[in-house]
Order: structure tokens, then C-alpha cells, then sequence
């Protein structure tokens, strides 16, 4: 397979004006020493064969299986024109917008999109995306950090298993102490999760108060499509607040790309990590956009910088954008009423089982089954349901905990269905 | 363009849902929101001619020469889209992968992880690659991370320190510095490359490891990176590749085989997984012998009955909350396998052709920024065309007015002035010829007119925009 | 912008296959072309930034405000697309029709073809619909061709005439001359409107039947259709419908209960389904009682297990190689059962909504061609305009430059420099506002500056362009 | 379901501009009489509910099966390229090129896409498209008798019986005699299809010049692909060829759309039907294009117009155009080639049926089996195969009688498969 355009005659002639005779020429530098040593990759496919070989792989995953399973991710609806517009040539295939007369369409839509967290936390500031919701998690910590001078990082009990375990990896060698719990005394930062992992929806306005009070910053990780319903991060008193952003428009997709969200209040803009947008003017007084506060990024600040974020996750953003424009102010609602009210239907009829929740929840909660969760969700999926994600193996409950999640996306006939399959499956 | 939100009108819907067939159920009063978030009240047409058009405002690699240097802006195959779309693995949920029970449902999406990381460790001479980092700086952090944890697990707990050249991109020292180490930058030879001798000053025995790029951003190859190698180990010291420019030398050495112990590939760069405005990329990790403890976890290896994960003993855990940017892992697995190993040393080979061949037709008309033979990009500086009176700056926008998105500029910071310029193998002889005849005009017209060039763009959707006024107003949302 | 052609270099290749895993097998010589074709010789790079920029020359519904009157340019919900996409009906063949043995392998096709047909029926007060007609001319001539075979079964042999109005788009005439008839026209009106005694004037006993548009393409509900109908019938004559503009009645009235026999539906216009260019498009047929037993075969039919093939007993055959174009009806029945009962009730609602707002906007600067009510269309003459120098088609430039679409110009041809313009129901009332707006504006510089609007559009990829050298010259291929 | 954007308060806006105050009034000119008197259509349901129903009806077609069915309709493989680029929305939502200044992507692709059928079949003039290669062949016949003035049509017995049917039916009507066989005496043309139904690839060069010594034309229905091999209409004498295009980058997609292609010698292009683009220059002398010798269609020659064509498939001759320019001058060659000597090699295969075709073919082959067709398809779709076209039911053969068609898609392991199913299933 030849992949590159340039004809043999072609390479000829440009070898001639570079003044070489050979390709090889162009390799000096790297003395046969140097060569590499091995090079044992398979020889190239066409377009067809590879096409027939990935398809083949994809076809050996149960995608299709009616899905209950959340802990961070979730199988919401996206609309078709979130994969249509965001297909646009001109928008997946330009980069970083580092010339913004060339790049209004993409510094507008992260203006836009800033402007669509901000509208949804009811915070001042969001940056342009960071990697994903548990380092998001961690970007707020250290935030927190700068911030407050302090290098004690709370984490509630709310928080997921999995962004606690990102934490201390990521912050491994930074000197800052990881103590569990909400207590803000010395503390940088509480991190608190809200629905928390096993789902329960809790008002942390005490808790914001009492943080402020000793100094502290609360820091909430929080479920976008919940804010349809839920009180916002600002109403209760969050100075940061983070997001998986994959339920708004992005495909679940093994696991990424997904979308990092970080919001903040005005007087912490400066401490934020990530891109920012702003809106300003050309000489003829157009309104354009370009990124603003690049002093705290590393291409400008290096070693000093706020993060060493510098890809980030644009075009997620950009779905997420185009998403909430597509559901719009009551979309976004009806979406977390349906999620909410399918949620509750399905726990009621899973009389069966404990309900291990004692706060209400939004569109997950956890259960304990009658008999093993793992087993349970084995003879689940031979009848058609990814029967949700049991805690045992997260080190998030006992053996026969399992955490159920519901969007909008189940009818009742689903829901009728895998309550009956999970009866069948766990009292036999 | 007005904003989407300024096209909002009250009690206008775009997508909504069917009546709710459960009953309803009143949200908990105390934990509901006091007023309804305001986001836009549209109609689905207005949203997608909003967004057309909005595409219409940008460059793209599929409508325009994109040359920008060290970002490495090749063409993304459609054919990496098409698997990309496939419901297998676009619709799977990852958390099949968190219980046992569940991994005969996604076999064939571990199987994909396996296998690319496999390719891209033979691929760079490494003995493992770790798919989890979500960007090359992740990837850079990941390495750091694991250069600690090996420092750390032979007890030098004395070594603190990591060097870098001042030629690095910014992430390098970002990354060193959020992985808790100091950061001490090595200055590069006037002739832009690296010297044992610059190295050796800064040796200390607090030196954890050194990060390199190779070639660097100057486009040139490191040639002492092996007596470098050889020095650090001998100091216990690791050395770091930032992948960046493998693109450069695939097919050709391996940072493996140069004695690099770990390093980070840019699946968007190298493997030509698409930018999207920013990101999504991927930037896996892989390791040498050294650093194979270390892995973040879990790992997907081969077992008697398909494929099941592990978690290496001392993982320094997990930096993703799965398996990194899997999606785009199934991209760059897709052209990996399409090009193969004669096309992908041939990414080498006429990277680098494509760069000499830019800088042999501009090297009068600008001043190369070193004597060495570069690699994949050519590094000019306009110093002397400041002087008179046309910056760097200048002449990318005056480009943007030829049909052509700019180059890097102002980057490598060792450079003044610096136009960076980077054409990828994917760009034709012809587009090569068109861009090069625009920089001669431009050239041209700084002897003969230099103040129009400060008009530059014209032809853009807006003209420059005041930065000043951005950071002073900030308004960064509406 | 240059030629694909003119981008060929020998050698160069975009898609290839895999080595030959068969023998390789010579073609006999005698059956060999003498030289291989002259496609281009093109990277995929070239050829996708070639068509991306081809179509950034392009306005389409998604980036601009497209009123063509008469050819209904709504917008194209994205839905339809994702589920034409689907590889079920996609990648289906369909000779799996053509064999029983086969049918259990498409009875998805098959349930989408029945159900599709019933609701168009249902919509338009027809007994039964046939998808074979590929667009709506095709869906004339099959609809005449009916006609045809229902005067011939019943022994008529003279009915060698059909009666059209003056107003009748173009693909009527034509559809029934190539169905072997004669074409008698019959004036409108002056109102715009066809009156009972124009057609009876026109009456003889070799009238086959009648072509009408109702709203005919004057924009205006025929009042006298039931009559007509009546008469028609009385005759032995049978009445057509030209779907073109069922989009304005759609809900509120039925071609079948106004005494129509027959009927083409343009799912391209009514049903939303993209226009691609100018096609594909789709254009079923609909039928009464009358002409039941003449559709062409075969058909589906839900049998006791399934559907099933049958072909009516005096079918006059067959104008599709299938079912015509499948894949549009996937997208019209997505857009059918998405809106539903109201939905589409609320298309012809708003349709007329939003062209009676525009006409009552324009109505003191530009002449109404008629003074009866418009339905979904209003159309103006600028003949008065002309008299001041600047006609129909230099209106229709100056709009490009204000980023609309042109209206319809010069069709009806009833009308003297008629501008015909269809809004539709899917543009927001601030797009109709700023396209009046536009028409004001050129109102008034029609006034003050006449002679500028010669020289538009100056904003588009060229300007007007000569049509007649392109005639004289004929350069069709290269 | 609401589908529109206007607003409650809009429409009530609007009305007051109009000086009405009810859309009902409206449509006042629709009297009670003339208003529907049923309507029976089911109410609306969300994208989400459409997607979920409408992918359940294509779960139930077997789309995925290895697929040897032709009969003028191909799986050949479509690059990936053809579906991004024609999705474009400035393409597909465009309509017909009627103002050329804004259309200009349309038109040079038309005028391109021109080049690579005229290119492709060595003849001179090629229009935009037409419905599909049935409706093409009716156009080219009714064409052949305006360019004689004769009336008699002569079949070959190549010729698809779809294909007769279809002309048949079209051509009702017009008083014009079909006869089967070749004689082109008095006739106005005579149609061939090459490869014929049954695949056979033929020289019709002697006939195209007793044609052209009868006074008669040769018009020939070709398969596009097999001409990256076979000897071109132009080089047999052929005054207007026809295809259906399908096999250019078209989905199979049960039947359409596809494309109709027609290409003819200089001197009748005045007869031709469908549009055609012609390069040309604006004022400042900048190439454009625009379509050209309108004067034949009915928009402006209504009963009197070479045809009745309107819309036609210029997005399907788009992805035509970009599949060739993707193919190239080499790729098609090396497409024509696999799929010629992959049907040689399952022909080879099949020893216990017999070859039906006397001449060579291409990559299309009639078989009779030891067993009725029907019900060997019938098991072999249980095995996993479309194994072909029974033609007994087409009125093209016996009932043993079977056509198999080979693609460049099929993989040697998949003949072998092929061909040992179809063994076992003949000869058991
Ligand atoms: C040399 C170099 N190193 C590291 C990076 C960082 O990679 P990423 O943007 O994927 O985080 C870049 C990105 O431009 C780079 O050019
Ligand atoms: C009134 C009317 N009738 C018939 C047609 C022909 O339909 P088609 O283009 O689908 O053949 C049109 C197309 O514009 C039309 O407007």
C-alpha cells in the first residue's frame, strides 16, 4: 500500500532541487548504529481488508445488549445532527486554534460552549474541555492547591472508586496528603461527588459553608444530565466543579474520548487550568473570539504553568455543545425527568432486592441481590441486558451489590422486562 | 455570526422526547434547581445551519495546507472514521471490562487494545505500551510518573530532578513539574542539537531522568543521543522520548534501540488520528525492560481462553478511568494496519523528503535557523525580516491570505522570530510548490511593500483580533 | 478552482486492493480495451480537499435560506440520514426480491415498503400507492401510463388527449407526450385559478384526462377542483394530481377526496427527503379505485406469514428494476412517522403561514402576480421592476449577495418575470424576516441604484457567468 | 411531536402581519366540502422512538450475508471517502444548479463527472444522470427513434429481461414495434447489453456496422466496472451506451437510488435527454460552469422535450465521480482484474454444475445445478451465502438454472467456502 501521493518521478525531481541523490541521503544523521533493530509489522492492508478485519473485531462485542450499567457512563440518546455537524471536515480536522482569523468557527463554538457550562453549574468560568472527568478531578485538587496554599485533599465518600484511584495516581510525588472524609480543616479542597458513585443526590450547602468557614474549597464532581433537575454546584456553594461530560452527546465508546468539564468562580479564573476563549474585536469593531489567559498554560509558562494540559478534548466539547443546543433549555429537563422517573419505576419493582441508598437518587442507584451480582449479571446478558455494574470487584460493596442505572433511552416494556429477567435470575 | 444563544426564542424545541410511559415522579424539592439552566431555544435547522456555518468560518486539513510545525497536520483517512463508526465498538460500554462476567461481551474490543499496543511497542522499540494517557502531555505525566516509581522502588529517594532541553515543548517541563519534580533546562548547541558535554554540566546525582525529543523541535536529529543514553544510565538515570515527531524516524530507528526507556506516542500526530480543533488525541505510554513493573493497570494480556486484564504488581495505578482514547486507538490500529510496515516507513521518508524540500526552495529567501539537515520540519527564523519591520507573526497571516493556514510560530523558543514548518507526508508535490511560491511573494513583498503585509488577513471572516482587550474585558461567556 | 483532472500525475493513486489471492486470468485480447481510461491519477487527499472545496462553493439548505419556489426546500431531517445509514437497508440487494426463496431475508424491506405505501395512500386519500416512480416526472408517467391502460381495458381507444393547465410545471407536458398522448393546454384564469368552463371548452370525448397542481404553481388552492372533477368523471375522463405541492394541504385536504384518480407524490418536496443536487428523488404513485387494478408490479402484500410479492392481474409492468429509490422511502417514512398525525398537519399549517408573512411583508414593494390567497407559495411579477431596468434574474443575483438563496425565476411561465417564492414551514420566522428585509433593500436600490444590481453577485466564487458561449462552445467533458 | 420553529407567540405575530387571526382562515379557500375526510395516520414519535423502530426493521433484513447475487446490481466495495464527501451538506441539500453563481461545486462536479463517463466509454457527450440503467435504455431507445425517425426497437437477447420489461412498459404507448434478435433492417436501433443478463462478454463491433449499414443505431447497456478491462462502446461502434451506475460507489440499498448513465456521439448530443454542464467565464474571465442546451428539456420545451426528465441522481453521480477519481486509471483496471479472475476461479470451483455461457465472461456466470435453484439458495442462505439469482423466476432459464456474480470483495476463503457449500448442497 502506498499511503503518500508523491510519485516516484516526483521524488526524483525534489531530491534534485534539495541537492541529494537518494532518500537515504535525507537519513545521514541517523548513523546505521542508530537503525532500528527489528521491525516486525505486519504488511499493509487495503482500505477493503482492513475495514472487513475491524468489523470482524467490533462484531465480537455485545454492543447491542439493553444497557443498565452507568458508574460514570451513561447510554443517553444523541441526536443524529450531534454526529452530522461534528463530521464537518472543517471542524474534526483543524487543530488547536492558534491563527483565531482562521479558526472563528471553532473559537465561537468554545465560546458558546463555555458559555453552556457556565448557564448549566451557574458558576462564572469554564475553560475549553479538559481529558475527562477523573482528571478533571484531579486538575480541581491541585487547583485547589494553588489556591488555598495548602496541600490536604478531602475525599468524600461519594466520590468514585475509579477518580479516587486517578487522584493519588496522578498526584502520586506532589506531596499532597489524601484523607477520606468531609472534613475541611487545613484542607485545600472536599471533593464530593453528587448523585455520588452509587448514586445518591445530596444538598452540600452545609458543606460549602463549613469549607469557606475553615478555608477550604469544595470541589464537586457532578453528573451534567442531573442539572436538568438538580440544584446547581453554585447554588449550593462550589468553588470548583468538574464533570464527566460523556452524557452530553458522546458515544460511550469503551471509554473515550470522553469529555473533562471544569467550571469555576471569577475570582479563581486565574488559577484554572485549560484553554479559554473570550470574545473581542477586529480593527473594523467585528466581534471575534480568541484564547485569552495563555500565561497560565504550559506553552507560555512551562514548568510554572497551571496544568501541562495542551491537546485537549475539543471536539467532545463541541458535541456537548451542539447537544444542549439540540435539547435545549427544556430538553434538558425532560431528559432528567424521564431518567429520573424510569429510575424510580424500575427500583419499585425490584422488590426482590435491597435498595442500598438511603438518599434519594437521580437515575442509579445500587442494589443487593439475592445471590452473587457477578453471577447475576452473567445470566443477565445470555438474556439480552448489561444487567449494570456489580461492586464487589471496584472494592465499592460486598459481593451481591450491583449498581443499576437507567436513561431516557428504556421504555417500560424494558424496564418491565429486566425486572422480571433480574427476579428470574436472582431467586431461582 | 451571532451567538447561538442570541437566536434563541422562548419556547422554541429542537429534539425532544416521547410522553414518559412510567409515572411521573416529583424530583425531591429541596435538591431541585431554582430556575431551569438558559441554554439556547432553538429549532434543529437553527442549530445545524448555525454549526455549518460556523464550520465554514475554519481551516481544516480536508479543505486547507495546515503546515503547522510539531503539530503534525496529515491527512486523517476516511477509512479510520468508517471503523471508528462501527456500533461494536462505538456503542460499547466500558464498564464490561470492570467485572470478570463481563469480558466474554467485549473481546473483540480487548483484542484491539492488545494488538495496537502491541504494534506501537515494536513500532518504537518498547517492550509494552499503555493505551490508558489521553494526550501526548498525559503520556508525558504517565512517563514521569513512572520514572518516580522506578526511582522510588530502588530506594533514590535523592533524585528529584529531571532535565530538559530548552528546545522542549512546553508540556515537557509541565509535566515534570505535576509529576513533583524540579525542572532543570539544558541549553542546546548553537548548532540546535543536544551535547553530551551540555548534559554532562547539568549531571547531578539528584538527576531522575532526562527528556528528549528526537529529532527536537528544530527539526534536527539528536546525533549524540546514544553517548547521552549511555551517560544516563551509567548516573542511573532514565531517559524519556517525547513521540512527538516519531513521525519523523518511523520505520527508520526506534527510541527503544536509541536507548530511550520510556516515552509517549501522539496517536494524532504520528498516526494521524484527526486534531479536532484541539482534541481528542491519544498518548499512549510505552516502557523498556526498565519501567514494565511500573504499567498503569489494568492491562489487557492474552490468556488461555481469550483475553482477560491484569494489574502489573507495581503499577502506579490507573491514569484513565478505562483504556485512554480507546476510539481513537481503533483509528490509529486502522491505519497501522492499512499502511503497514513499507508505508509506514514511507511516513518517514517522505516527511522528511516533503520538509528538505520546502526548506531547499526558501533557504534564500529565509534564513534557516540551523546548518544541520533537518528531519520532518524546517525551522526558519525571520529575524532579518523583522528588522525589517515584517515579524513572524506577519507572515503567517499574510498566508492565511494565500489559501494556506500558517505555520508554528514563535515556537521553539530558542529560535527568534521562528516560522516552523511541517508539511506531513500526505501533501503533494504540487501543494508543496504552491505554499513555497506564496512564501517567495510574501518575501517579495516585504522588500517592496512590507506595511501591507500588517493588513493581513483580508480575506478571513475578521481581521486581527485585539487580544489585549480579550484578557482585559474577559467576557468567556454569555 | 482546477480540474480533478487537471490535479492527475501519473502514478498516483488514491484506493487500491490487496494482491490478487486467485490465479492471476488474462482477459481475451479480442474483448480488451485498446488503452486504459484516463481517470485521474489522484491521491485521497487530493481528491477529498478537491470536493470538500468543491462543496464550500455550494449553497445548500444546511448553510443558507433556499425559497425556490415550487421545489419545496425544507430542511432534510438529520434522523433520516442516520437511519438510511443503517447497513440493514443500506447494503441490502435486491435480487433477494426476486426469488420466494429469498423473501424471509428481507422482511424488513419488505414491512418498510407496505407501510410506507399505506401511509402515503392514507395521507392523500388514495387506495393504494406504488414506490417504483424514481422522482415525480417519472411518477407522471407512470400515472398517465395508468390512464393509459384503464381507456384501453375498458375499449376507449380514442382517448388519445390530456388537458393541461398553462401553469402546469414542464414534466407534466412532457410526461404525457412520451406516455403517447396529445397535450391540449388550457388557460388559467386571470385570477391564476383553472375555472370549470375553460376545461369544458376544452372538453371533447378524446380527453383521457386531466393534469392539475393543486395548489397549482401559482401558489393558489384551485376552488372549482370538485367540479372539474365531476365533470371529468362524468366524461369518462380521469383526473390527475401533481403531488409537487401537497406539502400546502397536507392534513387539511386529500387529492382522493377532491375526485383526483391518480397522483405522483414527491417525497423530495413533501416528505423532506434531501435533494441531493437535483436528485435522487422519489416519486410514487398514488391511485383511487379506478386505476387499482393497473399498479405496477410486483407489490408487496401481507400474506398470512409475511409479506409477500404479487403483481395486480392487469398491471401495465413494470418502471422500476425494484421498488424504486428504497432508500428515499427509508427517509420518508422516518420523517412520516416522526411527525405524525399533527406534525404533518402542522407542515402544510406553517407552510402557508410562512408564505402568506412573506407576501404580506413584500406586497407593497414587489406586485403580487395574483390577489386571491396564496397557499405555501406567493408569487410576485417584477414586471413593474423591469420597466425600471433590473428584472426577475437581477433580483435573484442581488439576493445571493445578501447570502439567500434565489427564488424561483421565470416559472410560471403564466407569470411575466415571475418570482416565485416557497419559504416552507421548516424556516424560523427570523430567517423570513431577514430575507424581507433583503427584498426591501433591493426594492429601494432598485429605486436609487438600478444599474448596480447588473454587476451582482460580486460576492460568490464568480460572477454571472455566459451562457451563451458555454452553448456555442459545448465544452461538456474533458 | 412539534417539527416546526415558529412559536406560539410568532404564528400569532405573523397572523397580525398578515391581518388575519387564525391559520385556519388560511386556508379558507379550502371549503368544508373539499376538507379530508380521514386521517388515519399514527401519532408522532421522538427521533429516539424512529431510530429504535426503524433499526428494528432492518434488523430484520440479512444484510451481512457473503453476497454472490448481481443481475445487474454489484457488491462492490465503496471507499469510505465516497460516503464522507457526499454527506456533505452543501452537496446533498442542494437543489438543481439554477443559479450557477452559488452552485459552482455542483456544476464542476457535474462537468467532471461528464469527463469520467466520456473518458470511460471513449464517447463524446455524457449527460448528468438518469433515473437508473432501466429507464436509461428506455431513454436511449426513444432517442435512437427521434435521431432515425424509425419505430421499430430491436432487443437482443443480452438484454436484461428487467430491462425489456421496463421499456416496455415505458415505451406503452408510443407506437413503437420490439422484436427480439439483431436485425437491424428498418429498425431504429438495436439494443445489447454487454456483458449480457447472463454475463457473456461479446464483440459487437460487426454488428455495430451492419447497424450503421441498415441506417440503424447500436445502443448498448454496458456494466461500468468491466470496462476498466473490456473493449469500450466507442471501440465497438456504439452510438449510445447506457449503464446503470450502481456499481460506481452506490449502496445497493434494495434498488435505489442508483444512476442512470447515457453517453452518446458528438452528433446526436442534440438529441440527448438530462442535463448537461458546459465550462464557460464570467465577465472577469474566471472559468465556471453552467448547464447548457436547456432547450431540450421540458422546462422549456414542455411536450416537445427529448424527455421528461426533472430531478435526476446527481448525488449518486457524484459518488460515482469520486469513487472513479479514488479508483483512478490504475484502480479500476485493478478492480476490473480481481473481479475477473475471481470469478474464473470459483467458475473452476463449481465442476459439478455446467456452464451455461458459451462466450468468456467477466465476472457474472449462469450455472445449471444438479438440484432446483431455489431450493439451493434456500439452504445456502442458512450456510450463510446469497448464492446467486435463480432464473426461472426472471423467465431467464430453467429451474436448476442459477447466476453467480463475483466481486473484487470476495476472499479466496470465501469462494472455497462458496463453492463447497454449494457442493454439498447440490450433490447431496
Ligand atoms: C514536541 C511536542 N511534545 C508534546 C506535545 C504535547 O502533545 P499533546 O498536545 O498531545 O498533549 C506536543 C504537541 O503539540 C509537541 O509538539
Ligand atoms: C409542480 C411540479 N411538478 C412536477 C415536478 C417534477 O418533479 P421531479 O423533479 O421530482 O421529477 C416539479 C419539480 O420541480 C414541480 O415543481
Amino acid at each position: 500500500m502506498t499511503w503518500v501521493p508523491t510519485t516516484a518521478d516526483e521524488r526524483k525531481e525534489m531530491l534534485d532541487v534539495i541537492g541529494l541523490n537518494s532518500i537515504d541521503e535525507l537519513f545521514a544523521a541517523v548513523t546505521p548504529d542508530l537503525r532500528a533493530k527489528s521491525w516486525d509489522i505486519p504488511p499493509g492492508l487495503s482500505e477493503m481488508a482492513v475495514r472487513d478485519l475491524m468489523a470482524g473485531m467490533a462484531a465480537k462485542n455485545a454492543s447491542s445488549l439493553v444497557c443498565f450499567a452507568g458508574g460514570g457512563a451513561y447510554d443517553h440518546f444523541i441526536p443524529a445532527a450531534v454526529d452530522a455537524l461534528t463530521s464537518r471536515a472543517e471542524f474534526y480536522t483543524a487543530y488547536t486554534p492558534y491563527q483565531p482569523e482562521c479558526a472563528q468557527g471553532t473559537l465561537q463554538s468554545i465560546y458558546e460552549y463555555q458559555s453552556a457550562i457556565c448557564r448549566l453549574t451557574g458558576l462564572d468560568f469554564a475553560n475549553a474541555s479538559l481529558y475527562d472527568g477523573g482528571t478533571a478531578v484531579f486538575e480541581a485538587a491541585t487547583m485547589a492547591v494553588r489556591v488555598t496554599g495548602r496541600r490536604r485533599v478531602a475525599c468524600h465518600r461519594s466520590l468514585s472508586p475509579i477518580y479516587r484511584r486517578m487522584l493519588e495516581t496522578h498526584a502520586a510525588n506532589l506531596g499532597i496528603e489524601f484523607t477520606t472524609g468531609d472534613d475541611p480543616t487545613g484542607a485545600a479542597c472536599v471533593i464530593v461527588q453528587n448523585p455520588s458513585f452509587l448514586g445518591s443526590v445530596e444538598n452540600y450547602t452545609n458543606l460549602s459553608e463549613r469549607c469557606h468557614a475553615a478555608g477550604a474549597l469544595l470541589v464537586m464532581s457532578f453528573y451534567p444530565v442531573s442539572l436538568g433537575l438538580a440544584k446547581t454546584p453554585a447554588e449550593m456553594g462550589v468553588d470548583i466543579a468538574v464533570a464527566e461530560g460523556q452524557s452530553l452527546g458522546v458515544p460511550l465508546g469503551f471509554g473515550g474520548p470522553w469529555l473533562g468539564i471544569l467550571a469555576t468562580r471569577k475570582e479563581h479564573v486565574r488559577k484554572m487550568p485549560g484553554r479559554i476563549a473570550a470574545a473581542t474585536e477586529d480593527a473594523q469593531g467585528r466581534r471575534g473570539f480568541v484564547l485569552t489567559l495563555q500565561a497560565r498554560e504550559q506553552h507560555i509558562r512551562r514548568e510554572k504553568a497551571m496544568s501541562n494540559i495542551c491537546s485537549n478534548e475539543a471536539l467532545c466539547a463541541l458535541r456537548a455543545l451542539i447537544h444542549l443546543c439540540l435539547l435545549g433549555k427544556e430538553g434538558i429537563q425532560e431528559v432528567a425527568r424521564h431518567c429520573h422517573a424510569k429510575a424510580e419505576y424500575l427500583k419499585k419493582k425490584l422488590k426482590f432486592a435491597t435498595l442500598l441508598n438511603r438518599a434519594p437518587t437521580f437515575n442509579e442507584f445500587a442494589v443487593r441481590l439475592p445471590i452473587n451480582a457477578e453471577e447475576a449479571v452473567k445470566a443477565m446478558a445470555s438474556k439480552g441486558f448489561v444487567a449494570g455494574i456489580p461492586l464487589k470487584p471496584l472494592n465499592a460493596g460486598d459481593p451481591e451489590d450491583l449498581l443499576i442505572a437507567v436513561t431516557e433511552r428504556r421504555t417500560r416494556e424494558q424496564l418491565d422486562a429486566f425486572a422480571l429477567a433480574l427476579e428470574e435470575v436472582s431467586c431461582r | 455570526m451571532p451567538l447561538i444563544y442570541e437566536k434563541s426564542r422562548k419556547g422554541r424545541r429542537a429534539i425532544a422526547l416521547d410522553a414518559l410511559d412510567v409515572p411521573e415522579v416529583e424530583f425531591p424539592a429541596a435538591l431541585r434547581r431554582s430556575a431551569p439552566a438558559e441554554l439556547p431555544e432553538v429549532g434543529e435547522l437553527d442549530v445545524v445551519r448555525h454549526f455549518t456555518n460556523l464550520s465554514r468560518k475554519n481551516f481544516g486539513i480536508d479543505s486547507h495546507f495546515y503546515p503547522l510545525g510539531s503539530c503534525t497536520m496529515k491527512y486523517n483517512p476516511k477509512l479510520a472514521e468508517a471503523v471508528a463508526a462501527l456500533p461494536g465498538f462505538a456503542n460499547l460500554h466500558p464498564h464490561l471490562s470492570s467485572t470478570e462476567a463481563y469480558w466474554p461481551l467485549c473481546q473483540g474490543a480487548f483484542e484491539l487494545i492488545h494488538d495496537t499496543e502491541a504494534l506501537l511497542a515494536e513500532i518504537a522499540g518498547m517492550r509494552q505500551a499503555s493505551l490508558q494517557p489521553i494526550a501526548g502531555a498525559h503520556g508525558e505525566l504517565t512517563g514521569v510518573l513512572l520514572i518516580a516509581a522506578y526511582h522510588k522502588d530502588h530506594g533514590n529517594t535523592k533524585k528529584d530532578t529531571i532535565l530538559i532541553p530548552d528546545s522542549a515543548h512546553g508540556t515537557n517541563p509541565a509535566s515534570a513539574a505535576i509529576a513533583g519534580f524540579n525542572v532543570v533546562e539544558i541549553p542546546s548547541g548553537a548548532d540546535g542539537v543536544l551535547h553530551l558535554d551540555a548534559v554532562k554540566a547539568a549531571m547531578t546525582d539528584r538527576v531522575a531522568g532526562l527528556m528528549m525529543t528526537c529529532p527536537n523541535t528544530h527539526g534536527l536529529f539528536e546525533p549524540e543521543v546514544g553517548k547521552i543514553a549511555a551517560m544516563l544510565h551509567e548516573a542511573d538515570a532514565l531517559l524519556y522520548y517525547d513521540g512527538a515527531n516519531l513521525n519523523a524516524i518511523i520505520g527508520k530507528a526506534r527510541p527503544g534501540d536509541l536507548g530511550f526507556d520510556v516515552m509517549h506516542y501522539n496517536l494524532h500526530k504520528t498516526f494521524a488520528t484527526p486534531h479536532g480543533m484541539g482534541g481528542p488525541g491519544s498518548g499512549p505510554v510505552g516502557v523498556g525492560e526498565r519501567l514494565l513493573p511500573y504499567l498503569p493497570g489494568p492491562r489487557v494480556v492474552k490468556g488461555a481462553n481469550g483475553y482477560v486484564l491484569e494489574t502489573p504488581a507495581k503499577s502506579i495505578g490507573r491514569v484513565a478511568q478505562f483504556f485512554g482514547n480507546f476510539m481513537m486507538a481503533v483509528r490509529a490500529y486502522a491505519y497501522m494496519r492499512h499502511l503497514g510496515c513499507d508505508g509506514l516507513r514511507e511516513v518517514a521518508e517522505i516527511a522528511v523528503l516533503n520538509a528538505n524540500y520546502i526548506w531547499a526552495r526558501l533557504k534564500e529567501a529565509y534564513e534557516p535557523a540551523f546548518a544541520l539537515r533537518f528531519m520532518h520540519e524546517c525551522v526558519f527564523t525571520a529575524a532579518p525580516q523583522a528588522q525589517k519591520g515584517v515579524r513572524a507573526l506577519d507572515i503567517a497571516k499574510a498566508l492565511l491570505d494565500f489559501g494556506f493556514h500558517a505555520p508554528t510560530i514563535y515556537f521553539p523558543l530558542t529560535v527568534k522570530e521562528s516560522v516552523m514548518i511541517e508539511p506531513t507526508e500526505t501533501e503533494s508535490k504540487e501543494t508543496l510548490d504552491a505554499f513555497c511560491d506564496a512564501m517567495l511573494a510574501i518575501a517579495r513583498t516585504i522588500e517592496t511593500n512590507p506595511d501591507s503585509l500588517h493588513q493581513a488577513p483580508v480575506t478571513t471572516p475578521v481581521g486581527r483580533l485585539d487580544e489585549v482587550r480579550a484578557a482585559r474585558q474577559l467576557n468567556c461567556a454569555c
